[in-house]
């Protein structure tokens, strides 16, 4: 299957675009893509934390990702 | 009850104020957040605020929500955030609360905004006159 | 950097907000006080605040600046009382203060109102459908 | 020697007037003061509290009073 991942502030910059289609096996998990990411873009590995939101909440690792998902990367946040 | 905004635009501090006036609450606390003009020591010329808007909007709700939740006795919540570029005493952002008595304004009003900044997907990339850093990104 | 009012006037909010806006200043919190629609249950018509003006000003002075010598990072602190006739919804009192960091805002911020309610001579009368009383007077 | 009390809220109800003339021997401590207002106008000794300010500062027990005193009765504070 296909994901396609929004990105934001330092992840966007790390990896040079807003958003990123990656091929990944059925049932993938949330740990999973972001170790494969982490491969691809060592700069995200050094991040203070790196958490993925799948429909704008939070997802744990264990959480299998699906096509129809809105996932994004959510590198450490700073508002206020 | 709840009042939940996102805008690139100037954030009228004294409209928030008036979104949560109840007759019924005695106590009103607001914290504003202004842009410095340093941080860490390091002047700061100017900052820009990104958001994962659909995300911050739907974070920014259940944390006003929470507040309710641990604090019932609230009548009203506002919450406004800026993005965008803004610059030395631009405010940033705004918590509004009104309760019937004072504690529970002070202590839900600080809930909110120290959780907000856990988790609202909201990103600050500051600029100095040699460099730039997305604040808080590395350890 | 310390503002002390005590006014038979409305206040005007937005006014003693931007009294406390410093551009080393990224947090302000603010308290308000306003007239309740009840007090312990029974509906209040209007209120009364009666002040002793010289002792009073003399003590928000003194409150405001235990709170800077407690809290030396405040960057200024503003507190007006009103006085004289109130109705449901007005603002009886406002204080602001601003520091570079958001804690010390709210510390500062409740401190200055607990301690205001507790040493200003400033009296207030409750007004209700049938009758009144002088808040606090009695045990 | 004369003292003049000035009087607010609940105290200025009770006593019926804004201010109070009292005459009281040199050295009038604010204790002694109190007692002789208490005795006077019982209800102020049905107040929460009852305390003496003496020049814009709230005085102790012990303090004694002089007619260049500015004095006021202080019933319980209300205010906020």
């Amino acid at each position: 299957m296909n994901l396609k991942i929004a990105l934001f502030g330092i992840a966007r910059e790390i990896v040079g675009q807003s958003s990123l289609e990656v091929s990944a096996p059925e049932g993938q998990s949330v740990q999973a893509l972001l170790a494969g990411l982490r491969e691809q873009y060592p700069a995200l590995g050094r991040l203070s934390s790196l958490a993925v939101a799948v429909n704008n909440e939070y997802a744990e690792d264990g959480v299998t990702l699906s096509e129809r998902d809105e996932i994004a990367l959510i590198p450490p946040v700073s508002g206020g | 009850m709840i009042h939940i905004d996102l805008t690139d635009q100037p954030i009228d501090v004294a409209a928030a104020l008036r979104t949560v006036e109840d007759d019924g609450a005695g106590a009103i606390n607001t914290f504003i957040g202004a842009v410095r003009n340093k941080s860490t020591g390091r002047p700061v010329v100017r900052l820009e605020y990104e958001a994962y808007d659909s995300m911050a909007l739907h974070q920014l709700r259940k944390v006003a929500e929470q507040a309710v939740e641990q604090w019932p006795m609230l009548k009203k919540v506002t919450v406004i955030h800026r993005k965008g570029t803004l610059h030395i005493g631009d405010v940033a952002v705004v918590v509004a609360v009104s309760t019937p008595h004072r504690a529970e304004s002070f202590a839900a009003c600080h809930y909110i905004i120290d959780t907000l900044k856990q988790v609202v997907t909201i990103w600050k990339k500051e600029f100095y006159e040699d460099g730039d850093v997305w604040v808080a990104a590395h350890p």
